[in-house]
């Protein structure tokens, strides 16, 4: 890796593009952002679908599970999260983020956002900037107290 | 009876196909009108050739589309395939055929080839009496091409890798690599039989960033694969980058390259014809400002001297561009080809080094993988990142090269991979660039890079 | 009180001027924003600036041609004169202006700028804030330049020579050079408000098969005749010809003996810029391939390194253009100018010398003719043949040169006439063509030569 | 001149554009071209009014007059052609000839030339190819009888 290839964390990230969709330009540009910031990346590429995304969770043991959606489908696929990540012991602490354009033809994002946290995602970003996307994530991750083990859950 | 016979028997056996009478169409072939050979029309060399992109359902709307071309004086008429024939999902493109015809809504974004038959599409094809090329994006197009030929359609595009790894995300690529084996065996042996049938890689590949050493290599290896199993005719292409002399350079090193390893295997007798595509990049979603951009990349493909021009729309940001867009262009870039006068001979001698060193040094890592046939070696060395394809959505692409545009907008690799790249060409290529940015501005730069012509 | 002030306020004594402030005038020039001074623009270069062609009658329909203008990031106004006011009629102007204003049909083919009046039209000028450029073909322009800089226009276009031989059939040529002499005396005083004020020649000349000898050597004394006078920022020009590498030459030339030329007569501080006009030749009444046309010039501009171009409309060869029209071809103009990049250096040696020594050879002719000051030498050689333009109405000019095209459209010299191009040069120029050939055909050639981007 | 500028005859044509007409082109294309086939041209050039033709026919001896008119205004002047040439008794031998777009608009040389034949022309040339035009005069020298003087005319 070049120089400026380097930061300071040190955080696994699950990232790819959801559901039927081949925008691979968006994928590599948050792969190349989020190795710079420092994270450990496992990038599963375009065209992945959900569970793959909780299996490479598990399997890696990331911290974090960030998902791109373009094409506007994804609110097809994010409302099967809660259930499936129910199905994941392990996943409690994980930090879940999606991004990228979050409705099909033009929607708000002050209608957005709340719907997607419904779905059970801790940072929405809907058409925000790749960099300003990832601020955010540094920010959260700076104040977020992991769940405590509930022995109730 | 031949082992390749004998798998064409299967193929050709599809439920879809209605009984292929293997003799009639070698008679067809064999007394076929030379015009129909894009080959012939390479050989007289009178102009560039223009073609243009189109394909429709119905045989009634593909055969109203090459009209306005003809009307427009269009050289080369394309067949462009839907996306289901591309899966070789025939049902479904059956299904979605006869949906189009019923209702005149196009439910197809192609000619379903397969589902048409040759039979009926050569009426076609020998109505126009024009050289005809088959663009698919196709994986395993055996079925396909068998059509196509049956069918007067003498250009197939494609090939192993350039279909596969700007498209597919994980067809397997060692399955490519044998069905297109097939493909080049079936053109070599039509091509005994009357004008060769001209086989065409497809440089643009992901048309994002990709630097001209690796369209360059891809193009040579695919045309390495093709001439070994006897294929006469080939052209090697790629699209326009962005910088007017990269462009020269790339066509330049292209030809000369080509000439290079074809004659390495003792194929010094094939044809290798260069094609230029009009950007395939990001278009501007204004009309106007898209007519400007197809202008000037004719202008650029005449400095190039390519031997083939294939044209975009005005309409390109939109969607599926008009018949009347498409023969629009196909005028245009006529009338520009034929006022166009007193090119001047561009040479870039420290260019042409350094772009030569990079595609003999990834040659020659790719002819030392020690696997005992070409395309093993070709598979190998995309697998382990000798070969490495930006921006492809493959799971074996490797995705470690990094590419920027200097400030002429030249491509340069500012991250190599495992890509053998000579130190000396990559010290140059760095150099070309500022690096001293954090890579938020480089991120924003590439996004930029991208959308240059927009 | 000076000469030149003497005969300044007679000119502008004239009738039809309202009471010109002479003091007034200064302060407003000295004051005035540099972003009205073209040479404030030229001496950033950032980029090459675009300047359309455009003139309406009235006030109302001027400012929203320049609307337009603006809207299309356009970077020099043009202001375009009507005829009558060229040929100094301004009494028949003044009529056909208020028929314009009371009919909302134009009467005019441009801005009568005299009658309009300079405390009107600065109005315009300042509110716009960007360059002017003046473009009237008058011989004698004195009253008119005088209300053209008190209105706050920079730049003036023309000379004594190229608005004279290409436009009139008798106009006396020795009043046209002492006409011009005011008008270079005028400008060189206003540039020492402030910036200074842009003279520019007028290359393209007739537009019809000029050989780039004739061409920069008119651009050179006109250049010379302007630098005498104290003139500080001069702009050398010519029109596309018909051969990318003629252009490309042509401008190589052109700036190499502007900087010589001003040189020899200790005028090195002088700024001298080139601008190409895009094809002034006949265009094509089809409105595409008019656009194909003017995006290749401004892609041979940018070869050429132009510091301005001149565009024209596809509206060309049907009239005068609507201002939708010419503001559409500015926003192309930019667009294409902000995407062609990588622009290889393009030098043509023995083209180069050539062109280099026939235009010594003509100026060396010019300078050896026995009269005392430079504007009466040239005079002399319009006269004697020496300068020879072809296709010139007027009656001074010899019209003994024949040029016809080559097989790369390079305009070449088959008979020079009593021009002093270089024995081993003309046999160069004639060893281009195919001379082998009756009349009939070399006049059908001519024809189809003048016919090219048709 | 150079060696393609040859020719067999060697007669005296005065030419030129008629009118407020600046095509420059065809005038010196048709220059060029009666040169070449040996004629010795005297050229009034654009812009030229009808009196300066006879004039200059009278001064040169001239045996062809050829007028181009190209913007279509002709008809303005032909009209006058017979009063003028009257009043230039030596001009009773010369060859009158018309060419170029001799009508506004769009018109038909059968309607065309009878009438500026009927205005005093021998030759008229509607939108005909310059050669084609200058074979046509060739030709009518050949045969052309000129008119015996007659006492009393």
């Amino acid at each position: 890796m070049i120089a400026w290839l380097q930061s300071t964390l040190n955080m696994k990230v699950v990232t790819g593009v959801i559901g039927n969709d081949i925008h691979v330009v968006a994928n590599r540009l948050m792969d190349l952002s989020l190795n710079a910031r420092g994270y450990e990346v496992f990038n599963l590429g375009v065209n992945t679908y959900l569970e793959e995304f909780f299996d490479a969770a598990v399997e890696t043991g990331a911290e974090i599970l960030l998902i791109s959606s373009l094409n506007g489908e994804a609110e097809g696929w994010a409302r099967e999260v809660k259930q499936l990540r129910a199905k994941y012991k392990s996943l409690d602490q994980l930090i879940m983020m999606i991004g990228g354009n979050l409705t099909v033809g033009s929607g708000n994002a002050k209608d957005i956002v709340p719907r997607y946290k419904n779905y059970g995602f801790d940072l929405v970003c809907h058409q925000v900037d790749l960099n300003t996307g990832l601020d955010m994530l540094e920010d959260y991750i700076k104040e977020y107290v992991p769940p405590q083990e509930n022995p109730s859950s | 009876m031949s082992q390749l016979q004998e798998e064409r028997e299967i193929i050709l056996g599809n439920e879809n196909v209605d009984s292929f009478d293997f003799d009639e169409v070698r008679e067809f072939v064999k007394g076929a009108d030379e015009n129909l050979f894009i080959s012939h029309h390479f050989a007289k060399k009178e102009k560039m050739l223009v073609q243009p992109r189109g394909g429709f359902p119905t045989y009634e709307k593909q055969f109203a589309l090459y009209e306005f071309f003809v009307d427009a004086n269009v050289d080369v008429l394309p067949l462009t395939i839907d996306s289901n024939t591309r899966l070789n999902d025939y049902t479904t493109a059956k299904k979605m055929l006869r949906l189009s015809e019923a209702n005149e809504v196009d439910m197809l974004n192609g000619y379903p080839l397969v589902n048409h038959g040759y039979r009926n599409t050569r009426k076609m094809m020998t109505h126009f009496n024009h050289p005809v090329s088959l663009r698919h994006g196709t994986p395993d197009a055996r079925l396909l091409i068998e059509i196509a030929i049956a069918s007067g359609i003498f250009e197939i595009e494609g090939g192993p890798i350039t279909y596969l790894l700007p498209y597919s995300k994980n067809f397997p690529l060692d399955k490519a690599f044998l069905y297109w084996k097939y493909v080049e065996r079936v053109c070599a042996d039509y091509s005994t039989l009357n004008r060769p049938i001209n086989r065409e890689s497809f440089g643009p590949l992901t048309a994002t960033l990709v630097p001209p050493s690796i369209t360059i290599v891809i193009q040579l290896l695919e045309m390495l694969l093709s001439l070994e199993e006897g294929v006469k005719s080939f052209s090697v292409s790629f699209s326009q980058q962005g910088s007017m002399v990269q462009d020269i350079v790339t066509g330049t090193v292209t030809r000369k390259l080509a000439d290079h390893y074809a004659a390495q295997i003792g194929c010094e007798d094939a044809i290798i014809n260069l094609v230029y595509h009009q950007w395939m990049g990001a278009f501007p979603t204004n009309r106007d400002s898209a007519d400007q951009l197809i202008n000037m990349s004719t202008v650029i493909a005449s400095m190039v001297g390519a031997d083939k021009i294939i044209t975009k729309t005005r309409e390109e940001a939109v969607g599926i561009p008009t018949k009347e867009a498409n023969a629009k262009t196909v005028a245009n870039t006529q009338y520009t080809l034929r006022i166009l006068s007193g090119l001047p001979a561009i040479v870039d001698e420290q260019e042409e080094e350094i772009l030569t060193a990079e595609v003999h040094a990834i040659m020659e890592a790719v002819f030392n993988d020690p696997a005992d046939t070409l395309w093993r070696k070709v598979f190998n060395s995309i697998k382990n990142g000798i070969i490495d394809v930006p921006f492809s959505p493959h799971i074996i692409n490797h995705n470690k090269m990094i590419t920027i545009r200097d400030a002429q907008k030249n491509i340069r690799i500012i991250e190599r991979g495992n890509v053998p790249i000579p130190d000396r060409c990559y010290a140059y290529e760095k150099s070309c660039c500022d690096l001293n940015k954090d890579t938020t501005s480089i991120v924003n730069d590439i996004i930029r890079d991208i959308g240059i012509m927009q």
